[in-house]
């Protein structure tokens, strides 16, 4: 691999910057169930970074440690250089990691709009004062922070359905809404949990674009879980590898491809 | 201060321990009862996912119906069978007007559809029955009524004997639902029904009609919860007030638990009647009883959200 | 708009039906046939109601003038009667709130709307002090009254005797039940015996087992109950069941009603309740009722109720309204008596020894009168005691200690006054 | 053609994000306005106030509050009626300690203590969900009624137990207690129901409001995106409880006039719920036509069979009205559960396309 320091330039041209997250040793208990066995690996700026594994591997239950959902039971993360401590999930989000879910959670009582508003919520600051009499900060905030959903909403191509409530929205749209709800936080890193679950061949393919795009237009960083081989070896540069809670690689695609463990472990066994 | 809170309420125990024997005695009857309508929620709850405001209407309606009919020189024990028969007929109303018509609804909406059941079930009844105080046709159903007296530790211990009957009859009545429940394809459909609907219906009965005979046990155990409560204060709609005493049972045992259910409503009975004697009447001016089992239930959830008898959840996303 | 025209006839209708009403003297009953007080309102207002049926029947109402007394129904529920209230006071020449949350509530309005609250033998009991109260009325006894007489009884007549003793005091934990609490508390402290109240929430009334155990524990040598509704029947078969004494349980005279009593049957006997009015089944009004009102079937009441205790309180209550509508009448010259006029019925009732014979009501109640002053008239009462079937006399008439109450009510209704200022006192009332 | 809405171009963000983007809406809402505050008190008799205009603004006032913490943050409530009991018995204790103090600001301030008392009791939310935070609610409800009952200092020692409302003036006008006149209690009701009704508006078109359905659709999403759920439902806890908080210091002050313990029983917090939800969970309006049909049913069962010529026995109206209340619960969630409210927008979206289908 590359020196630690100062990133690498991708195949493709693009400059990947140093390590904004990295897992040191973490290991993640159930009761007596070890779901995550001791795993360390890093996240660099502007990449896009993938977990894979096969069914119970533990990747949720790793993007749950690092959305802060999950405490570890050992082991640290690190975060922009310096080690975070025990915090709530907000407190997580608040320092820029943003989510979407494998199973879709969206708010569905509301509008696609507003759910890409709630995005904003932690960039909103008004008191409640200034929101009982709408004047003021929070009514310049609203506007504010609509320009940037609204940019949003036209970057995912989502503007016709803008007021529809996001209950009524087909599969593949909700995932496009959620992924709006998770940009429009203009997050340090997104964390992308089965991105392209239950889609078609079209939706898939959209969703790939949207994604390259994101990372290439805001320079997210992104990671990502995935079940599907050939789309995450045509997106990402670096791909981590779990089995059974154990990081059983890790490497560029390439590199992951002909690593024997994987292949025992994984690709031999899913296809 | 202290003293009177730690230590005089457990002097009073055992200076007077025939005493202590009576609030236990009366704990524990009216423990069986919140048990009872508790098991009547828990039925329903389980099979198909509703909280049954209802259940405590339904204890009264069912009591008046009993009585009602006799009143109109129905024998005795011909009117526990029409009674039956109404709360079948109940059991089928509800499920082919309410029921069937919100299924898939949110959970609080069929929660508020209860208490419409119940609004109309009271001015149904009042209409019918009318709203004064009736007497239980207790002897005429062949339960004794006089009381033993015992005199443990040299003092005074009253049983009632419709009371020592209820127990009994409650007893008896949870073992046969439980028997029921796990002998029979029925039972082990609605058991199955609270795990897992498609396990339950691939035994191959209908959602229409379990739903309608899980209502339908709630209204069996309504009737004896009638009879039972009405012998010792009478029948009238006063009753249905005892109903919300089955919630913080539910609290503790958990809305699914049929064990809980029962363990929950007999602490719950022995517990507040024990506050009440020994705290809440010398400390703070009596009545505690109405708050007692909710705030108890509260501060158990608070330290242990699964309840007494859950196991721990972890969250998943 | 065939539709419109309709309801055009029907409001012309309805118009024509209010103005062929307005002839009569309209008096609304704040009743309760429902709800958990219901078993011992119910036979209350059937015996008011009758009683008015019979007059209009036999009499052609009073003075000429028939009685329109119709019923709004509150449940017991003090929001509901006010809504009665607000409803009926348009057109209503009295207030009868049957409930002491009802009339706490409506007794300040009733000054500014100026309509009289007959409140027979319940209520707030300082509302005897007419020069305060000026629109209100408890005739002919009001809740202190009720305690003094039966602390009298207990006491064989004389209050030092209880010296040393413990009364519990159970009762309704609401207006009502705390209603004679300041009265009972003051003669504790004045005659050295000790009271121990115990209430009982609504919630609780039909299982009062804490309430009996803490009697148990504590052996009071009596038991005075202000009971209502389902708590009566609710504390009488627990009585019963802790094996407490009847003979010492003593109720207050809504706490006296047999089908509470019929519960528990030969268990119950011994149990007292003081009452301002007795059944005389034997008086000639009954015959009246039943050949006027029972045969014409305009009766919602049944044979077994009729004889009992409650039905008969409720003629009584009906014939102080008559009364009070009469003695406007005479004094005023006018046979439609409005509110005010009314006022002034009440105000000087003189019901006398003569006047219940010529009703037919000899026994039923005894002699009273009210002032300005005065507005209760403090006919004292008899002490009924449950024989097993029915209530029975059980003690001479009992007056109340009106000397060492009448003092407290001036002090108590000074401040309800003061806590309500402005408020009207009628000075002109000596 | 009523409800056209073609034509209408929203140029800015603000303009879209206006309470009425439809501009027939603004006018519907300028007639109710208009009725409200001036065609109802010059027309209405004192019955309809008392029956009806004061206790259904009233009512309404309270089933919103309860909407703010059940319908926009999704913890369902059953002791709504004890924090009015909350709200009314600190106002008493404020006029009756403080008898300088303005009516109307004491009216407000009494809802600071219900929201105190209601973050309390919303403490166990942040534990405890669905049916069995509901149970824990009524924990509330009954401990504080029995409070009511038994602390003394909070009824002044009266001997009654209940609160009696005494006459206080506002500018030199009686505005509670009996010497005030049922126009001028009217008109507070309405300012202080206006008042509340905007402030909640904008809270929950907001930053706030989104926080709050975020945290009642999804809450593992909505803490993962970046709120924080003890804020959000503790805040949903406060506001509701000062709102539900003044609605009971004016259902005391300016209606009731008195109030005993076991007024704020049970029986008040269902009438609330039902407001509620047959009105709408999650939408303001709502409230409004819950309490409407809720607080109108009982009268109407009463005068109309009445006008109309038909006697119908006083008990036997209301074991129907309590029938019909029941049924029409039942009626209303089988055929909209999401209440009046939805009814409405339903018509209206009809309406807007109306008389073209498409």
């Amino acid at each position: 691999m590359t020196d630690q320091a100062e990133g690498y330039t991708t195949a493709d041209g693009r400059k990947i910057g140093g390590v904004v997250m990295e897992m040191k040793n973490i290991t993640l208990r159930f009761g007596g169930v070890v779901a995550i066995h001791n795993i360390s690996f890093d996240i660099r700026e502007g990449e896009i970074r993938a977990i894979i594994g096969p069914n119970g591997a533990g990747k949720s239950s790793m993007l749950n440690v690092i959305s802060g959902f999950y405490t570890p039971s050992e082991g640290e993360v690190w975060y922009k250089g310096a080690k975070r401590p025990p915090m709530k999930p907000y407190e997580v989000a608040r320092q820029g990691v943003a989510r979407t879910f494998q199973n879709i959670a969206l708010f569905e009582g509301m509008s696609v709009l507003d759910n890409v508003m709630t995005g904003r919520l932690t960039h909103m600051k008004a008191g409640i004062l200034p929101q009982m009499i709408w004047k003021g900060r929070a009514e310049a905030e609203e506007t504010e922070n609509r320009i940037i959903a609204e940019r949003v909403i036209d970057f995912l191509e989502i503007q016709h359905i803008r007021k529809t409530p996001v209950a009524r929205l087909p599969y593949g749209l909700k995932k496009r809404v959620e992924l709006a709800r998770a940009l429009a936080a203009e997050p340090t890193i997104l964390l992308l949990d089965e991105p392209m679950a239950g889609m078609n061949v079209e939706e898939k393919e959209d969703m790939c674009r949207f994604i390259l795009d994101v990372n290439d237009e805001f320079g997210t960083t992104i990671a990502l879980i995935e079940h599907d081989m050939g789309v995450v070896m045509d997106l990402s540069d670096r791909v981590v590898v779990m089995d059974y809670g154990k990081k059983i690689g890790d490497g560029s695609p390439d590199e992951v491809r002909n690593n024997q463990d994987v292949i025992d472990a994984y690709l031999g066994v899913q296809h | 201060m202290l003293h009177d809170i730690f230590i005089a309420p457990f002097q009073d125990m055992f200076s007077a321990p025939d005493f202590l024997l009576q609030v236990l005695w009366e704990g524990l009857v009216s423990g069986i009862l919140y048990a009872l309508i508790a098991l009547g929620f828990v039925l329903i709850f389980r099979s198909s996912r509703i909280f049954n405001f209802a259940q405590g209407i339904m204890v009264v309606f069912a009591a008046l119906t009993l009585v009602g009919l006799h009143a109109m020189g129905v024998p005795a024990w011909i009117c526990v069978l029409l009674t039956l028969g109404v709360m079948f007929v109940l059991a089928m109303a509800i499920e082919r007007v309410v029921l069937r018509p919100l299924v898939g609804q949110p959970d609080i909406i069929l929660f508020m559809a209860t208490i419409g059941i119940t609004l109309f079930l009271i001015g149904f009844g009042e209409i019918i029955f009318g709203g004064e105080n009736k007497v239980m046709i207790t002897e005429e159903l062949g339960i004794p009524t006089g009381s033993w007296t015992l005199e443990p530790f040299g003092g005074l211990l009253i049983l009632e004997q419709k009371d020592v009957t209820a127990v009994v009859v409650a007893a008896l009545l949870v073992i046969g639902l439980l028997v029921f429940l796990s002998r029979t394809q029925m039972g082990r459909a609605i058991r199955a029904l609270g795990d897992d609907s498609q396990a339950a219906l691939s035994v191959g009965i209908s959602l229409h009609t379990i739903w309608v005979l899980v209502w339908f046990i709630a209204g069996i155990i309504a009737l004896v919860t009638g009879i039972a409560w009405g012998a010792r204060a009478g029948v009238s709609f006063a009753l249905e007030v005892i109903a919300y005493k089955a919630l913080p049972v539910l609290m503790l045992g958990g809305l699914e638990s049929i064990a809980g259910a029962i363990i929950g409503g007999l602490m719950i009975g022995l517990l507040e009647k024990l506050f009440e004697i020994y705290w809440g009447q010398p400390l703070m001016g009596g009545n505690t009883e109405t708050w007692f089992a909710f705030v108890l239930a509260l501060l158990v959830l608070l330290f242990r959200p699964q309840g007494l008898f859950g196991e721990k959840i972890i969250e998943r996303v | 708009m065939k539709h419109f025209t309709k309801m055009a006839l029907a409001a012309t209708v309805a118009a024509g039906l209010c103005t062929s009403a307005a002839a009569d003297i309209y008096a609304p009953n704040l009743s309760y046939r429902t709800g958990p007080f219901a078993a011992t309102g119910i036979p209350l207002m059937n015996g008011q109601k009758d009683y008015f049926t019979m007059i209009n029947e036999r009499d052609g109402g009073i003075g000429g003038v028939k009685i329109e007394f119709d019923e709004c129904e509150t449940g017991y529920s003090t929001e509901k009667g006010v809504e009665c209230y607000e409803k009926t006071k348009g057109r209503a020449v009295v207030t009868q709130p049957w409930s002491t949350g009802i009339t706490l509530q409506v007794l300040p309005k009733t000054n500014v709307d100026m309509i009289p609250i007959l409140a027979p033998g319940y209520g707030f009991s300082p509302m005897a002090d007419g020069k305060v109260f000026q629109w209100a009325f408890n005739a002919p006894g009001s809740y202190w009254d009720a305690a003094s007489m039966i602390l009298k009884f207990i006491s064989q007549d004389n209050l030092d005797n209880l010296k040393g003793k413990k009364i519990a005091f159970l009762h309704l934990d609401h207006p009502f039940g705390k209603e004679p609490l300041p009265f009972l508390e003051a003669k504790a402290a004045q005659h050295g015996f000790e009271l121990l109240p115990i209430p009982v929430g609504l919630k609780e009334m039909q299982n009062q087992s804490a309430q009996w155990l803490q009697i148990r524990r504590e052996r009071p040598d009596y038991v005075i109950m202000w009971g209502w509704g389902a708590m009566n029947a609710g504390a009488i078969t627990e009585a019963v069941k802790t094996k407490f004494p009847m003979e010492n349980f003593i109720g207050t005279w809504w706490s006296g009603h047999d089908a509470d009593l019929k519960i528990v049957g030969e268990d119950g006997k011994g149990y007292k309740s003081i009452s301002f009015s007795r059944p005389m089944l034997d008086a000639a009004i009954q015959a009246d009722i039943k050949k006027y009102v029972v045969d014409a079937g305009k009766s919602q009441s049944n044979p077994e109720e009729m004889s009992g205790v409650f039905y008969n309180r409720g003629l009584v209550i009906s014939m102080i309204l008559a009364e009070g509508i009469k003695a406007a009448q005479d004094h005023f010259k006018v046979g439609e008596i409005n509110a005010e006029q009314l006022r002034w019925g009440l105000e000087n009732l003189n019901v006398t020894e003569e006047r219940l014979a010529e009703l037919g009501m000899t026994g039923m109640v005894a002699p009273f009168k009210t002032s300005c002053s005065d507005h209760t008239g403090h006919s004292g009462g008899w002490v009924l005691e449950w024989d097993g079937k029915a209530f029975v006399e059980a003690s001479d008439h009992l007056t109340p200690d009106s000397a060492s109450i009448q003092p407290l009510e001036v002090e108590k209704a000074a401040e309800y006054a003061a806590a309500n200022a402005p408020w009207p006192i009628n000075e002109e009332c000596k | 053609m009523l409800y056209r809405t073609a034509g209408q171009y929203k140029t800015s963000y603000a303009s879209d994000q206006a309470v009425f983007p439809v501009r027939q809406d603004a006018i519907l809402l300028g007639i109710i306005l208009l009725l409200a505050w001036v065609i109802f008190p010059l027309t209405a008799s004192e019955f309809t106030f008392q029956t009806l205009l004061i206790p259904i603004l009233i009512y309404s006032l309270a089933a919103l509050g309860l909407n703010v913490l059940t319908g926009y943050a999704g913890q369902l409530s059953l002791g709504t009626a004890a924090f009015m009991g909350v709200g009314a018995y600190a106002c008493y204790k404020m006029v009756t300690l403080m008898p300088w103090l303005n009516p109307l600001v004491a009216i407000l301030l009494s809802g600071a203590f219900s929201a105190g008392i209601g973050v309390a009791f919303g403490i166990p939310s942040l534990r405890i969900k669905g049916f069995y935070l509901a149970i824990a609610t009524l924990a509330a409800q009954f401990f504080l009624v029995w409070l009511f009952e038994k602390w003394g200092w909070l009824y002044n020692y009266n001997s009654s137990g209940a609160i009696q409302v005494p006459n206080l003036t506002m500018f030199g006008v009686y505005v509670a207690g009996p010497q005030a006149s049922t126009i001028v209690q009217y008109y507070v009701v309405l300012v202080v129901v206006s008042l509340l009704t905007w402030v909640t508006i904008n809270l929950t078109r907001g930053t706030l409001g989104r926080t709050w359905k975020a945290t009642r659709d999804m809450d593992f999403a909505a803490e993962l995106i970046g709120i924080n759920l003890m804020r959000s439902k503790l805040t949903a806890f406060a506001i509701s409880s000062y709102i539900v908080g003044v609605a009971g210091a004016l259902f005391v002050f300016m209606w009731r006039g008195a109030a005993e313990p076991n007024l704020f029983d049970i029986p008040l917090s269902f009438r609330i719920l039902f407001i509620a939800i047959i009105g709408g969970l999650g939408s303001i309006m709502g409230n409004y036509l819950g309490a409407i049909l809720i607080v109108g049913l009982p009268v109407m069962l009463n005068t109309v069979p009445e006008a109309l010529g038909i006697h119908i026995d006083s008990a036997t109206v209301e074991h129907l009205n309590i029938m019909i209340v029941g049924s029409l619960i039942i009626f209303f969630l089988i055929i909209e559960p999401h209440g009046l409210a939805r009814l409405w927008a339903l018509i209206r979206e009809k309406l807007v396309i109306w008389p073209f289908p498409h």
